[in-house]
């Protein structure tokens, strides 16, 4: 039972992280109907670009590495950069893409991909570098001691930023008046652009949100796996989690996440022994499908409008 | 003034509903196709031959049966490795255990099975739509790869799941040779790329189309919705395994699972959406595309401007002029190089007077 | 040629539909007799639209029965309703806008055509000349709606007018006993609307197809039309030959308003 | 209907569309040189066949077309003595123009509400105005307060039109291009949309350019009228005068000498007789 | 003259980290002779690089393209990738390239016999599972203490993940410890799951077989479950400073083994910085890393790519360029001993080789390090493996192969 509880917990806590990054896809979706394809580059690029600026800040500058401020001014900085990110790409690939086929701006994105993982690693070299965010990733001590359960602090203090994120984000789109114009956006931009909403902003706005996101993604996965290629595969762990929660919804992700973390890690642990283990390549697939066939839109997508 | 149809009347319905109704067209496809069989074969070079046209043909293939998913039946696909996966283990598996049993049969055999996975896997399709149903692909793509690697058996129990190719023997003759492989492979695609054009232009293309286009109308004027997005996977997944099959045998020789996975079937999909959804041309533009692009970049990075940039940069610089030039196209024409040719000739039949 | 209006083939009986809160159709009653043209009218939103999905299967009433053609039915399938004979156009264009106007018109001929995709794949012999005496018939049909000129071109292209008359075609190409048709003639000018009209009358008087027809129109209904049912927020609030329709107060004022005349 | 107060206004520009070419796809030419005024105040109606590229003309005067590959290649177009045809949709949208398009383009997974508001985005509003703004939408078209809170895609055909321009109307525009507004609605409900553009621009001064196949609504409400054939103006005068020509009166009212022709009566499908080409 | 030699490299993707590293070192080894000592016998190093990107079907089109230069024939094809090595194993005794993969690629391939034109050298997947046993024995204080040992085995489940399975197995046999084998997906970056299964199963040892991110995934998630990391073995794939650095604490007392260990204390290695990276020729973008583990065995490739090429000159005419042929007959007839290697300045770099008909292996000696949260430590002396175990599935698993292609195997008794 405790090692059930264990697995669970443990999974609940790893899906909160899938959500962070299906996040990114969920804004970048629900405000234009772009699936951005890229979205685990933009994850890889920023935790690199943050952890290359504390690198050669302190060089560049000669300033201590070990002074407090570097952090911050570092995630500034990234920041700033993801930001001019989402501006040049909506300069010089959305804008010229506007009313085309989701299946084109999704084509495009995967271009997009190769630029930016070519960008990154051409800037900051193939390096593999570790990052410290302080956060100790021990099991918390007392729920070991009296429960001899072992959940992970960090894993705690990420999830907790994931569903503050998640908060924030779902009020933004629901109820203000930017929120609204983006998902008028994803209808139709043609009809979008006629009523006045200034499609180019919008998309900057979101892609630069989708950025910060990503920058929040990178540095909590970069801490646990290094940062390092590997960060985009982050984005296949989503890829489920959004499908599961429906592509549209922000509230979805973190449900769709908890609920592939949790399966997933029960699956390998109870079923995974009798067919060979490896299992969670495709398990969370097979669970989105499943969930997709009583639901073809995901369990808070939006419904698909299909009138004559 | 060179491309003109004025003047070239049709006098039977016939002739309107030909493959290439102007006869320029017709020359330039007869000149390609002769090329290709008797020409190309003496004068290309070993390296031309296995690592470029064989290839691409290959991949031309696999396009072509992603493009009768997607691009016709409008069912988006990111399970195409899997598919192919299916086509080349099942091809070695017949191939090996059903003694005597010739090439083309064995060829066959595994691109119905990969027929009858993808029916399979199409069932959700008859819920699930778009990227939604892409996704539900991939389902079919982690677990077809995954089973291939966890069962020895597919793999006659080599130790890591690798399969290396009979050799090909049709009629006595062993195509072992780079030009042999090469035709084999360019007679087979010919083949099921003609069939494709027949399938896309007659009513079972039209009804993939509709399906397509508005799936509520099309059962409205009495498109079976179910039997036209299953047969559209039977058919894509056939074309799908059959292109697997010669990946293994006319391509590499050896290939392991893992050959076959997301990877490839992301860069099947780029071959139909550069070269153009919908269109058996567009499969062929596409693979040349996807293909060659890169080896012409690696090159002039590793010659011309290697030297001028650290390597590591240069391999960088790759990726970099990969991406741009992706978008780049799909700003110029999203519709792919089909319909970027498309416009080039009837600018050219409007030239030299612009309207 | 002189029209004979026929026997009853579809009856509509007590059809209620709702969605969730909205109820579209209230217990509507009427019928449709063979070879006439049956029109439908009434205010935005009362339900029209849904009157035609419900009579070919896209929507499936709550309450109420079908009778079409002796055979009774809660519900169809629209594919089953195109099997006995339903055709029909839409209100936003349902074309398939990746194809041309020929193929559009093609997929209408699906349900007469009979070859697999194995002898489609060869193009050969049976297929070949199936394919093409399709085209055949289809080419009639260009002609007799005149759009010849247009056969090649992508459906997407065409100004809202013209993918009008194509939706006409398709649904013609069929060879329907029972045409359905939904605003054929919205955003077109009068001359057009003159065409479209003689259109469906030659279709209704030399092939005798039996057709619904809604159109917000007063001119082309109560010129074309033989019998008028007037819908008003899901309910039937007037049935009967145009001219009594349109004296009819309780219309007058839901729908006509000053246009009546 | 002043018409005569349109014309006296024609000194000074408002919106100028000047020998306007348009290409589609880089190959379709469609406009072969538009060239047509609105004058401030003025109801300009738009008349053509299908095809004529009414639809087009509206588009490239609010720079909708690049959006269908479509593409401006010569003339200009401007408003208010300003060149205009750079400027991006919604900085035209804030100087005052608005277009309803042809075909609804209502946002179907937004409720109407919502759609509504979406309309008011230039606007800085309080809450209060939003609401107020909303009220008067609601005022012309009741209907649409019945269904506010459905999702637009699953409202009826005519429905989504009156969201449509109900949309625009909430940008509190100067001039508004009307694409087809009375397709797929009620005849009373057409009466009544006529009569808010009357509304509109009697009280608020708003300019309309229609493109309305409805002519014979269409020229009782303007007081100056374009007819398009095939991507050329080939004709236009005030409304007026258009409504007494004879060509117009066939092939635009369907009136004949002897008054309307029933359409059951009208035999003859092959007589398209047009003024060029 | 000119020797040429293609590289199918692969320095972007996910696997980047190592290929820069790998090739950075063969080629600043190959400018080094070329700066240092003007070639070999006078025979300038040139060299071809052609972007793999890890993937199996551009490894192929770089094998085929990289073939020929000009007039030059390719020499040696050594892609550093098991898929890429299996995708053309099969090519090249038609092309007369020998295909060198060192620590990669199929192990069957050491028997010569059958694979004349394979070199899995220094040591293949399963003399490595042998040695990684064999220094367990070590650290128990003898072989016969393994007996009732549980080991846990963490594997990658890709193609090379498994191959050391059959070895485990009969060791396990042979040694009377037990094995429990758990899968972790590609890419392995959550393992959450596994290690709770290894938590619960108490193993004594885990024998970690991952590569790439999933080695610092492994090892954080190790010490979140409270595994210590002083009992986790991993393979050489997991050695590099590039899967221990990003774990940070998580990695320190972690054991790995090498065929190279890493350090610029070697002679070598201090001739590159000072021939090449003095006068800012080095390829590596980041020259921090000359001396890494990646860039060391790098460094071994070049050496045994020079080595092989002055023997094959001495055999075949001295300031010559060798071709395909040649260079096979070298290698397979290569003797590094120690004197050699320390007259190259790479004592210590790369264990003793010598290779013969038979055995394309020429080693099999793997040496283990420990982590200590800076810097690799080594922690064993080479430690050969088991021979009877290990040659004797290399002799089944060829015979096998060979039966299934027809392939008649080479007397190797009759070329000595
Ligand atoms: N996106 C497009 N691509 C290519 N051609 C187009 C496109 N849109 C319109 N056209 C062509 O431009 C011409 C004018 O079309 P437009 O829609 O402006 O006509 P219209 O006068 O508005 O007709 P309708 O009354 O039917 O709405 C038509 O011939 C049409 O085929
Ligand atoms: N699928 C649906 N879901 C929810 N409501 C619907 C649906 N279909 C129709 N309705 C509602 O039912 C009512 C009737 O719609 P319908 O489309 O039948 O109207 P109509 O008579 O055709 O109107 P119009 O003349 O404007 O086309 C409308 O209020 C509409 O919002
Ligand atoms: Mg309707
Ligand atoms: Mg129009």
């Amino acid at each position: 039972m405790q090692f059930f509880l264990e697995v669970l917990i443990g999974g609940l806590l790893a899906g909160m992280l899938y959500a962070l990054v299906a996040l990114g896809f969920v804004l970048i979706f629900k405000a234009s109907g772009v699936f951005n394809f890229a979205q685990g580059a933009m994850v890889f690029f920023a935790a690199l670009t943050f952890v290359g600026l504390t690198e050669r800040l302190p060089q560049w500058f000669g300033f201590s590495p070990e002074w407090a401020g570097l952090f911050w001014i570092a995630l500034l900085l990234t920041a700033a950069i993801m930001v001019l990110l989402a501006w040049l790409v909506e300069r010089f690939m959305l804008r010229k893409l506007v009313n085309q086929p989701a299946i084109t701006l999704f084509m495009a994105t995967i271009g997009l991909t190769y630029l930016i993982e070519g960008v990154a690693q051409g800037m900051w070299g193939a390096m593999v570098r570790g990052l410290d965010l302080g956060i100790s990733d021990e099991p918390v001590m007392w729920l070991l001691e009296r429960h001899n359960l072992m959940i992970s602090k960090f894993d705690v203090v990420a999830a907790a930023v994931a569903g503050v994120l998640v908060a924030v984000l779902a009020f933004f789109f629901q109820y203000t008046k930017v929120g609204r114009a983006l998902r008028a956006v994803a209808d139709d931009h043609q009809a979008a652009l006629s009523v006045g909403i200034p499609l180019q902003r919008i998309w900057v706005i979101v892609w630069a949100v989708a950025g910060f996101v990503a920058i929040v993604a990178g540095l909590v996965w970069g801490s646990r796996n290094g940062v390092q290629f590997a960060l985009t595969f982050t984005a296949l762990k989503a890829l489920p989690v959004l499908i599961l929660g429906g592509l549209t919804s922000v509230p979805g992700a973190i449900v769709g996440g908890l609920i592939i973390g949790a399966s997933e890690k029960l699956a390998e642990v109870y079923l995974g022994p009798y067919v060979g283990g490896g299992i969670d390549s495709w398990f969370p697939y097979v669970l989105a499908l499943v969930f997709l066939l009583i639901r073809p839109e995901g369990l808070f997508g939006e419904k698909h409008i299909d009138r004559v | 003034m060179i491309y003109r149809e004025a003047g070239q009347f049709k006098a039977s319905y016939e002739e309107d509903q030909q493959i290439f109704p102007i006869k320029q067209d017709r020359i330039v496809m007869a000149t390609l196709v002769v090329a290709a069989f008797f020409v190309v074969p003496f004068v290309a070079s070993e390296y031309w031959l296995q690592a470029v046209l064989t290839p691409v043909l290959v991949f031309a293939l696999a396009a072509l049966g992603l493009n009768i998913l997607t691009g016709y039946a409008g069912q988006l696909s990111l399970g195409t490795g899997a598919f192919m996966a299916v086509g080349a283990y099942a091809t070695y598996n017949f191939l090996l255990r059903l003694d005597g049993l010739p090439f083309l049969v064995g060829l066959a055999l595994g691109g119905l099975s990969a027929a009858a996975v993808g029916i399979v896997f199409g069932l959700p399709s008859l819920r699930i739509k778009g990227f939604y149903l892409a996704m539900a692909t991939l389902a079919a793509q982690f677990f077809i790869i995954w089973v291939l690697t966890k069962f020895p058996w597919f793999s006659n129990y080599s130790s890591s799941g690798i399969i290396s190719a009979q050799r090909i023997e049709i009629l006595g003759f062993a195509f072992d040779t780079p030009v042999s492989k090469y035709l084999l492979t360019l007679a087979i695609v010919s083949l099921l790329a003609l069939a494709a054009k027949n399938l896309a232009r007659t009513n079972t293309g039209r009804s993939w189309m509709a399906v397509r286009d508005m799936d509520v109308a099309a059962e409205v004027i009495g498109i079976p919705l179910m039997k036209t997005k299953l047969l559209a996977f039977a058919v894509s997944s056939f074309y799908c395994g059959i292109a697997g099959g010669l990946y293994a045998y006319t391509y590499l020789g050896t290939v392991e699972p893992d050959g076959f996975g997301l990877d490839l079937s992301f860069k099947i999909l780029f071959m139909i959406i550069i070269g153009g959804m919908g269109s058996v041309l567009g499969a062929f533009l596409g693979a040349a595309f996807i293909l060659l692009l890169p080896v012409g970049i690696n090159v002039l990075m590793h010659t011309s401007v290697g030297a001028l940039v650290p390597t590591t940069l240069a391999s960088n610089l790759e990726l970099i002029v990969f991406g741009v030039l992706i978008i780049f196209f799909l700003i110029v024409e999203p519709h792919g190089l089909t319909r970027l040719w498309q416009i080039g000739k009837e600018k050219l039949r409007l030239w030299p007077f612009p309207h | 040629m002189a029209r004979v209006i026929g026997d009853v083939i579809l009856d509509l009986q007590n059809i209620s539909l709702s969605f969730g809160g909205v109820k579209a159709l209230t217990n509507i009653s009427f019928d449709v007799r063979e070879g006439e043209i049956r029109a439908i009218i009434g205010p935005n939103g009362a339900g029209k639209s849904s009157m035609l999905n419900v009579i070919n299967g896209v929507y499936h009433p709550q309450q109420g029965r079908i009778v079409f053609r002796g055979q009774e039915r809660r519900r169809m399938n629209p594919h089953e309703a195109a099997a006995q004979g339903i055709a029909r156009t839409f209100q936003n264009i349902a074309l398939f806008k990746g194809m041309t106007v020929l193929d559009n018109i093609m997929t209408g001929r699906n349900l007469l055509m009979r070859r697999n995709f194995l002898w489609n794949a060869l193009y050969w012999g049976p297929s070949r000349r199936e394919e093409i005496a399709h085209r055949r018939r289809v080419e009639e049909i260009i002609d007799f709606l005149e759009i010849q000129n247009i056969r090649k071109t992508p459906v997407g292209r065409l100004p809202y007018g013209l993918q009008k008359r194509v939706e006409l075609a398709r649904a013609l190409a069929a060879e329907p006993s029972l045409l359905l048709l939904d605003e054929p003639m919205a955003g077109m000018n009068v001359e057009e609307k003159q065409d479209m009209c003689r259109f469906i009358l030659d279709v209704n008087e030399q092939l005798g197809t039996t057709i619904v027809l809604i159109e917000h129109d007063m001119g082309v209904v109560m010129d074309i039309s033989d019998r008028v049912v007037v819908l008003d927020y899901g309910r039937k609030i007037g049935d009967g030959p145009p001219e009594e329709v349109r004296n009819d107060p309780v219309v007058i004022e839901a729908y006509l308003g000053g246009a009546a005349h | 209907m002043n018409a005569e107060a349109g014309r006296a206004a024609v000194g000074e520009p408002y919106l100028v569309v000047n020998n306007v070419e348009v290409i589609y796809d880089h190959v379709i030419l469609v406009l072969k040189g538009v060239s047509l005024e609105v004058p401030r105040g003025g109801v300009v109606a738009l008349l053509g066949a299908n095809g004529a590229g009414k639809s087009t003309t509206l588009k490239a005067i609010s720079n909708l077309l690049r959006a269908e590959r479509g593409e401006v290649t010569k003339g200009s177009v401007s408003f208010k003595g300003e060149r205009v045809d750079a400027l991006s949709p919604n900085e035209l949208v804030r100087r005052g123009v608005i277009q309803v398009m042809e075909g609804r383009h209502c946002f179907e997974h937004l409720t109407i509400e919502e759609n509504l508001l979406t309309g008011a985005y230039t606007r800085k509003l309080s809450r209060a105005q939003l609401a107020q703004a909303l009220e008067r939408v609601y005022h012309y078209f009741p209907r649409l307060k019945e269904r506010r809170k459905s999702q637009a895609g699953y409202t009826s055909g005519g429905e989504q039109q009156m969201c449509a321009i109900g949309r625009a109307l909430m940008a509190a525009p100067e001039m508004i291009l009307l694409d087809e507004p009375s397709m797929g609605l009620a005849p009373q409900v057409v009466e009544e949309i006529f009569e808010i553009v009357h509304e509109l621009n009697a009280k608020e001064n708003v300019s309309f350019l229609l493109a309305e196949q409805n002519t014979m609504v269409a020229l009782r409400y303007a007081n100056f009228g374009y007819i398009l054939e095939n991507g050329r103006v080939v004709m236009e005068g005030e409304a007026r005068e258009l409504r007494e020509n004879e060509d117009v009166k066939e092939f635009y009212l369907g009136l004949s000498s002897q008054g309307r022709k029933s359409f059951r009566e009208v035999k003859h499908y092959r007589r398209r007789k047009r003024w060029l080409s | 003259a000119e020797q040429y030699l293609g590289l199918p490299s692969y320095r972007v993707g996910p696997y980047a980290a190592g290929g820069t590293g790998v090739f950075g070192g063969w080629i600043d080894y190959m400018k080094l002779i070329n700066e240092r000592d003007g070639g070999v016998n006078g025979v300038k190093l040139v060299w071809q690089e052609c972007e793999t990107e890890y993937n199996n079907a551009r490894g192929v089109e770089c094998y085929e393209r990289l073939k020929q230069r000009g007039g030059q024939r390719n020499v040696l094809f050594a892609p550093v990738s098991t898929g890429i090595t299996f995708g053309v194993f099969e090519r090249v005794p038609q092309d007369k390239i020998p295909l060198l993969s060192i620590g990669i690629g199929r192990s069957d391939t050491a028997d010569g016999s059958v694979f004349p034109w394979v070199f899995p050298m220094i040591a293949t997947y399963w003399s490595q599972a042998s040695a990684i046993v064999g220094y367990l024995g070590q650290r128990e204080g003898g072989m016969d203490k393994l007996k009732g040992k549980k080991i846990a085995v963490l594997y990658l489940d890709f193609a090379p993940g498994k191959e050391p399975f059959p070895v485990l197995d009969r060791l396990a046999q042979k040694w009377g410890f037990t094995t429990e084998k758990i899968a972790v997906a590609m890419p392995g970056n959550e393992q959450q799951a596994q290690w709770l299964q290894i938590r619960q199963m108490r193993p004594d040892y885990v024998i970690l077989l991952t590569y790439g991110v999933s080695n610092p995934t492994a090892l954080k998630t190790a010490a979140r479950t409270g595994f210590p990391a002083d009992r986790i073995v991993g393979w050489w794939w997991a050695g590099a400073e590039e899967d221990v650095v990003p774990a940070g604490d998580a990695a320190k007392g972690f054991v790995a083994g090498a065929f190279n260990p890493a350090g610029t204390d070697f002679p070598v290695i201090q001739d590159i910085q000072k021939h090449v990276y003095a006068k800012g020729q080095g390829d590596m973008q980041d020259p921090k890393r000359v001396g890494s583990t990646y860039y060391n065995r790098g460094v071994g490739h070049g050496i045994i790519y020079v080595e092989a090429l002055r023997l094959a000159q001495e055999k075949f005419g001295k300031g010559q360029p060798v071709d395909g042929e040649q260079m096979r007959w070298a290698l397979e007839n290569l003797r590094l001993d120690e004197k050699r290697l320390e007259a190259i300045g790479a004592k210590g770099l790369m264990p003793e080789l010598a290779l013969s008909c038979a055995d394309h292996e020429g080693s099999g000696r793997v040496r283990f390090q420990q982590w200590d949260g800076e810097k690799w430590v080594s922690v064993s002396d080479w430690i050969e493996p088991d021979r009877e175990v290990v040659r004797a599935l290399v002799e089944e698993s060829a015979a096998a192969y060979a039966k299934e292609k027809g392939i008649t195997p080479r007397d190797c008794s009759k070329e000595q």
